[in-house]
């Protein structure tokens, strides 16, 4: 949306198509809870932000990006005011701040703790203004059209009516979001399957990073529901079964009443996820119906703060697990949140396809290194959709129209939909079978602590359930608003991806940031302080190449935290 | 654990025939299961075409409104115990078109929001390097509730003036339009209230309150239609009794 | 600026409220003494000279007409949206609204008529 | 210009439901509204029946004592009851409603919705003891 908005405003002339597979104002942005990162309070500054995303990225972030990143994200986030977003307030009216995992000042605003769904809503309802957005609400987009070494639109269903159809354009942005839904548990909505990855992957742009899957220490057993990390911020604390404070037998700090910036529950999301892996092994964590969990304690904070700081929290908590925070102790465990990874693409999300723009969770600029720090993401879908809104308006002012042999493509592509899917007849697996082993797969050899050994057995099963996926039984040939449809296609990307983060997750043998480990468990500066690329073969197979990190200022370093 | 019950399905599908349907399935009544665990158990074990929308799981995005038992409701937070033994009943959203299944037609209201100027509407805009504007939280307060609308369209399965009137615009538009009325940042109310004033506006309304009686999110949208028809009058007294006055 | 489009929809609409707010204020108590306790004898009337006297007063008068006119707007404004909606006969709309406002005309002369009689 | 957003053209077999004439029967809740609704034809009838009242006052003692004897039938006693059963839903309603239209801000603070409720709800008994004082005065 926000690209959107962008190229509205660069160049009123240019007609924008908004493609999206749910009405625009349900996008999983919507879900973000905590807040957006930029620096305003009088005490922070740019560098300050830099550093701590740079360390909590464990030195992958490219610096550069970084700093341009850090740069904009107050304006952005001004902006926004500016379109009627209604950041919470001082008492004096200006913007509020809250802390935030990992960050050293309090420099996350926030929206109450549905600071996603004011952000998407207000830009969804600003971006009605502008006439010469023209929105396909409702179509699924299967397929990148290039032609000439340039990408020039895509192949789209409406789904209400099962048209399959060429969207022509001199410029593709991509904002699909991430692919959580791999993984069996995660916070992530059932719209987040990675098809963005997935049609670029195929297209030929590489993926960068992909590894690198964050997990989010506090989501709800069962549902995978987030309780945002502001519960932390805010005072939270996370008890074992003994009811204590496990945090600081990891190098965490040491417990105090109040919360304390870069220490205890407001350390990095991948350091507490490890740590709780660490405390079942140990057998101190508690077991529920759906595995161990831990718990998160607010009830010291009582119900005055609760309900002004983080209703959400206590309207989630007790509408899906009939509980209330004010008196009870929540039911928490790691989850699957963010991936770090996705397409590459320079500082303006442009990728190395030209014509193909990507940002936000799909995009991969590198400002999040090998683990996102909370409330920088929200940030960075603003600041990099912007900017590429702004480069792709100016590359299409300067192309010519599509030429017409997509259409033949196009046409190729309607084709295959309607035979491999659509008519088919015959096919023996149920869909949602591969999708669960895929994502037990996933879990098994891709979770939190990864060893070379699981790794290649996930491959292999990957392998295997593509194989399978051939033979996926079609029940459904209606066109009007085919679910099944789309979710074999969003299957058919999850697999791609799925490969995609194994393979690198293979390849990289070091820990670092999310990706830990267990057979190489110290993290190599030497060998991959650089970013994997994950390129497509024209046979279809998969390669793996390294690029450098880009350092600016700050060399590598160790990452401290509650000290 | 593992009690069944039966979902009574509403089903359409517009290719085969002219009306909707009943069928019947038999899912795990769990504890923690929603109505939509038990839809997405059925698309995914025993048949493959049922179609419905859904997102989040987490009462956010808005999709998943259905009418369960008669009452419009997001599937996703509500308990299938809470209506054990069943059967429970599972229709589309009333008072839209359906497309298939449990699938309605929507744009309708998408066009409606469009019309009612969702956006901050300012003579000037301000520069960024000026910063933000001012507001404190109690000024920030008298919109914030209507802010809160996730577009799920229960309140328009519920009202029964948009059931017999489709052209009336509905409570979740006039809520997001007094969102920005109220807003300390807006200058637009006057050009909002010219398009809200028409008959298919505010003054439809008869104030049946079902609107908010189901809206998920506190919105109560009723009440914003209450106050802004309030408002509204006493605009248009003010400038029928002056009409040389401001404007 | 935008011309503002002139609807009798906010009047109409504010003697509705207003009617409203006399139906809830004064008719239950006038109903009660008038309706029930008088007729039932759980009360003695007031005496034809009292009554006289508390209606004939100028104020009274007024007052009277008022409140007529303002319950009669309200109950016109109200019964129309109840045939609309319950029986959902909005094309009937030009019989309705003459009959609803035709209603407040001839109810407010009576009214009018009878409060100006009043000796 | 460019033409307004516009949606996808293409209208594929759309299922209407008819709704039905008796839709306010079905829920609860709308039966409420309905009954609410039609308190207004008992209003009207409220000022047929005060009218009349005015009216026999003017015409003099004699019509004033027949006008207190007609009511006492059963016929326009049931319909008084009825009426007022209505009127006071109608007032209970409508008090309830009244602070979701009305904001009012006492030096800059919103007052809460109970206290405009309660306020009504006091205006209430303060206009009926008033009313009843002044037509009791009078009574032997
Ligand atoms: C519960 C939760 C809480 C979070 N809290 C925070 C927080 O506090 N702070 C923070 O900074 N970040 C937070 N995040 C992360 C952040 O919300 C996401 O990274 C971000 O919203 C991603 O936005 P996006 O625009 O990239 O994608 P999305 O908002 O997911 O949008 C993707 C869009 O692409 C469309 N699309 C996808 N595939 C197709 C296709 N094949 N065809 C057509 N359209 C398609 C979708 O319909 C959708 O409109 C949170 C995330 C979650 C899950
Ligand atoms: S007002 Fe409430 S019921 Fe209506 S769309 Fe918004 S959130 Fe849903
Ligand atoms: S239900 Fe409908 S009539 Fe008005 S109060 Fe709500 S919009
Ligand atoms: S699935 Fe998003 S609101 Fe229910």
């Amino acid at each position: 949306m926000r690209a959107a908005i962008a190229i509205a405003e660069t160049n009123p002339r240019l007609r924008v198509a908004v493609v999206s597979k749910v009405y625009p104002m349900r996008s999983h942005t919507v879900s973000a809870e905590g807040g957006a990162a930029g620096v305003i309070a009088a005490d922070d500054s740019l560098d300050e932000h830099a550093y701590d995303t740079i360390s909590g990225g464990d030195w992958l972030c490219d610096q550069d990006a970084v700093d341009e990143f850090v740069k904009e994200a107050p304006q952005e986030l001004l902006r926004l005011e500016h379109w009627g977003c209604p950041w919470s307030r001082t008492p004096e009216g200006r913007i509020a701040v809250r802390a935030f995992g990992g960050m050293q000042k309090k420099r996350t605003w926030f929206a109450a703790d549905k600071t996603g769904f004011h952000m998407l809503h207000t830009l969804f309802q600003t971006s009605l203004k502008y006439t010469s957005v023209v929105r396909y609400d409702e179509w699924f987009v299967t397929k990148l059209l290039v032609d000439d070494g340039r990408v020039q639109g895509v192949v789209a269903i409406e789904l209400m009516s099962g048209k399959i159809q060429p969207i022509l354009a001199k410029a593709v942005i991509l904002c699909t979001g991430g692919c959580g839904r791999v993984f069996p548990f995660t916070t992530n909505a059932s719209i987040k399957t990675g098809d963005g990855m997935a049609l670029a992957y195929a297209a030929g742009a590489p993926l960068k990073d992909m590894e690198f899957i964050q997990y989010h220490p506090t989501g709800l057993p069962f549902t995978g529901i987030l309780i945002t990390e502001a519960a932390r911020a805010e005072g939270g604390w996370l008890l074992n079964k003994d009811g204590y404070r496990y945090l600081q037998d990891y190098n965490l700090g040491t417990p105090e009443p109040e919360p304390v910036l870069r220490s205890m529950e407001l350390g990095p999301r991948d350091r507490l996820s490890q740590a709780f892996v660490k405390e079942v092994e140990k057998g101190r964590a508690i077991d529920g119906p759906y595995g161990a969990v831990v718990h998160l304690d607010l009830r010291h904070l009582g119900r005055q703060v609760i309900d002004a700081k983080i209703p959400f929290v206590r309207e989630l908590c007790q509408k899906y697990q009939n509980i209330d925070p004010v008196k009870e102790l929540i039911p928490v465990r790691p989850v699957i949140h963010y991936v770090m990874g996705g397409v590459h693409t320079d500082i303006d999300g442009a990728t190395p396809l030209a014509g193909l723009y990507a940002a936000g969770e799909v995009a991969c600029v590198s400002i999040n290194g090998a683990n996102r720090l909370g409330s920088n993401s929200l940030p960075e879908l603003l600041v990099f959709g912007a900017r590429a809104g702004r480069a792709a308006a100016e590359y299409a002012s300067t192309q010519t129209d599509p030429n017409s042999s997509l259409l033949a493509q196009a046409e190729d592509e309607r084709r295959r939909l309607e035979r491999d899917f659509l008519h088919k007849t015959d096919g023996a697996e149920r869909l949602a079978t591969i999708r669960t082993e895929m994502q037990e797969t996933m879990e098994q050899g891709a979770g939190i602590y990864r060893s070379g050994e699981g790794l290649t057995r996930a491959a292999d099963r990957l392998r295997e359930l593509q194989e399978r996926f051939r033979n996926v039984a079609m029940q459904d040939s209606s066109r009007t608003f085919n679910t099944e449809l789309t979710a074999v296609l969003e299957l058919s990307f999850m697999l791609d991806v799925a490969e995609s983060i194994v393979h690198c997750a293979l390849r990289r043998e070091e820990s670092r940031g999310a990706h830990q480990r267990t057979d190489f468990t110290g993290r190599d500066d030497e060998r991959f302080l650089a970013h994997s690329l994950n390129y497509r073969n024209s046979d279809g197979s998969s390669r793996v190449e390294y690029l450098p990190v880009t350092i600016t200022r700050w060399l590598p370093g160790e990452r401290v935290y509650g000290r | 654990m593992d009690d069944r019950i039966t979902l009574r399905l509403a089903r359409y599908r517009p290719e085969e025939e002219a009306e909707p349907t009943f069928e019947e399935y038999e899912v795990p009544c769990r504890k923690d299961w929603v109505v939509l665990d038990g839809l997405n158990y059925i698309k995914d074990q025993l048949d493959g075409t049922l179609s419905f929308r859904w997102s989040c799981r987490m009462g956010i995005c808005g999709s998943c409104g259905m009418t369960v038992n008669g009452e419009p409701k997001l599937t996703c937070e509500t308990f299938l115990t809470d209506y054990a033994p069943g059967p429970v009943r599972i229709e589309p959203l009333q008072n839209f078109p359906v497309i298939r299944d449990l699938i309605v037609e929507m744009t309708d209201f998408m066009q409606k929001l469009t019309t009612i100027k969702p956006w901050i509407v300012r003579d000037e805009e301000r520069p960024l390097a000026e910063g933000e504007y001012r507001q404190t939280p109690d000024e920030m307060s008298e919109y914030m509730q209507y802010s809160m609308c996730i577009n799920c369209m229960l309140c328009y399965a519920a009202c029964p003036v948009y059931s017999l009137d489709p052209k009336f615009i509905g409570p979740a538009a006039i809520a997001l339009a007094q969102r920005y009325n109220l807003d300390s940042r807006d200058e637009g109310s006057g050009e909002r209230l010219d398009i809200l004033s028409q008959h298919e506006g505010i003054w439809a309304c008869t104030f049946v309150g079902e609107c908010t009686e189901v809206c998920p999110k506190d919105v109560d949208p009723a009440g914003a239609i209450q106050r802004y028809k309030l408002d509204a009058a006493l605009t248009s007294l003010k400038s029928f009794l002056l009409p040389w006055g401001a404007r | 600026m935008v011309k503002r489009t002139l609807t009798l929809e906010p009047l109409l609409w504010l003697l509705f409220s207003a009617g409203g707010v006399v139906a809830a204020l004064v008719i239950p108590v006038l109903l009660l003494l008038f309706g029930l306790a008088f007729p039932l004898g759980w009360l003695s009337p007031p005496s034809h000279a009292h009554m006289l006297a508390v209606l004939g007063h100028p104020l009274s008068r007024v007052t009277i007409f008022v409140s007529c006119t303002l319950l009669l707007f309200h109950w016109a404004h109200r019964f129309r949206y109840t045939l609309y909606d319950g029986l959902q006969i909005k094309h009937l709309n030009e019989l309705i609204v003459l009959l609803c406002y035709g209603g407040v005309l001839v109810g407010s002369i009576a009214a009018g008529y009878l409060v100006w009689q009043l000796p | 210009m460019s033409e307004r957003p516009t949606y996808t053209p293409f209208h594929p077999r759309w299922y209407r439901p008819p709704v039905s004439t008796w839709w306010w029967l079905k829920r609860p809740s709308s039966r409420a509204f309905i009954l609410r609704e039609l308190s207004s034809i008992f209003v009207a009838w409220f000022v047929v029946f005060f009218l009349l009242l005015v009216a026999a006052v003017g015409r003099g003692e004699a019509a004033y004592q027949e006008f207190l004897r007609w009511a006492t039938n059963p016929g326009s006693v049931l319909i008084n009851l009825v009426s007022l059963l209505f009127v006071v839903f109608h007032a209970v309603t409508w008090f309830n409603l009244a602070p979701r239209a009305m904001v009012v801000h006492i030096r800059g603070k919103r007052v809460p919705g109970k206290l405009i409720a309660a306020s009504n709800y006091g205006a209430w008994v303060v206009t009926s003891i008033l009313v009843a004082w002044i037509i009791l005065a009078g009574s032997r």
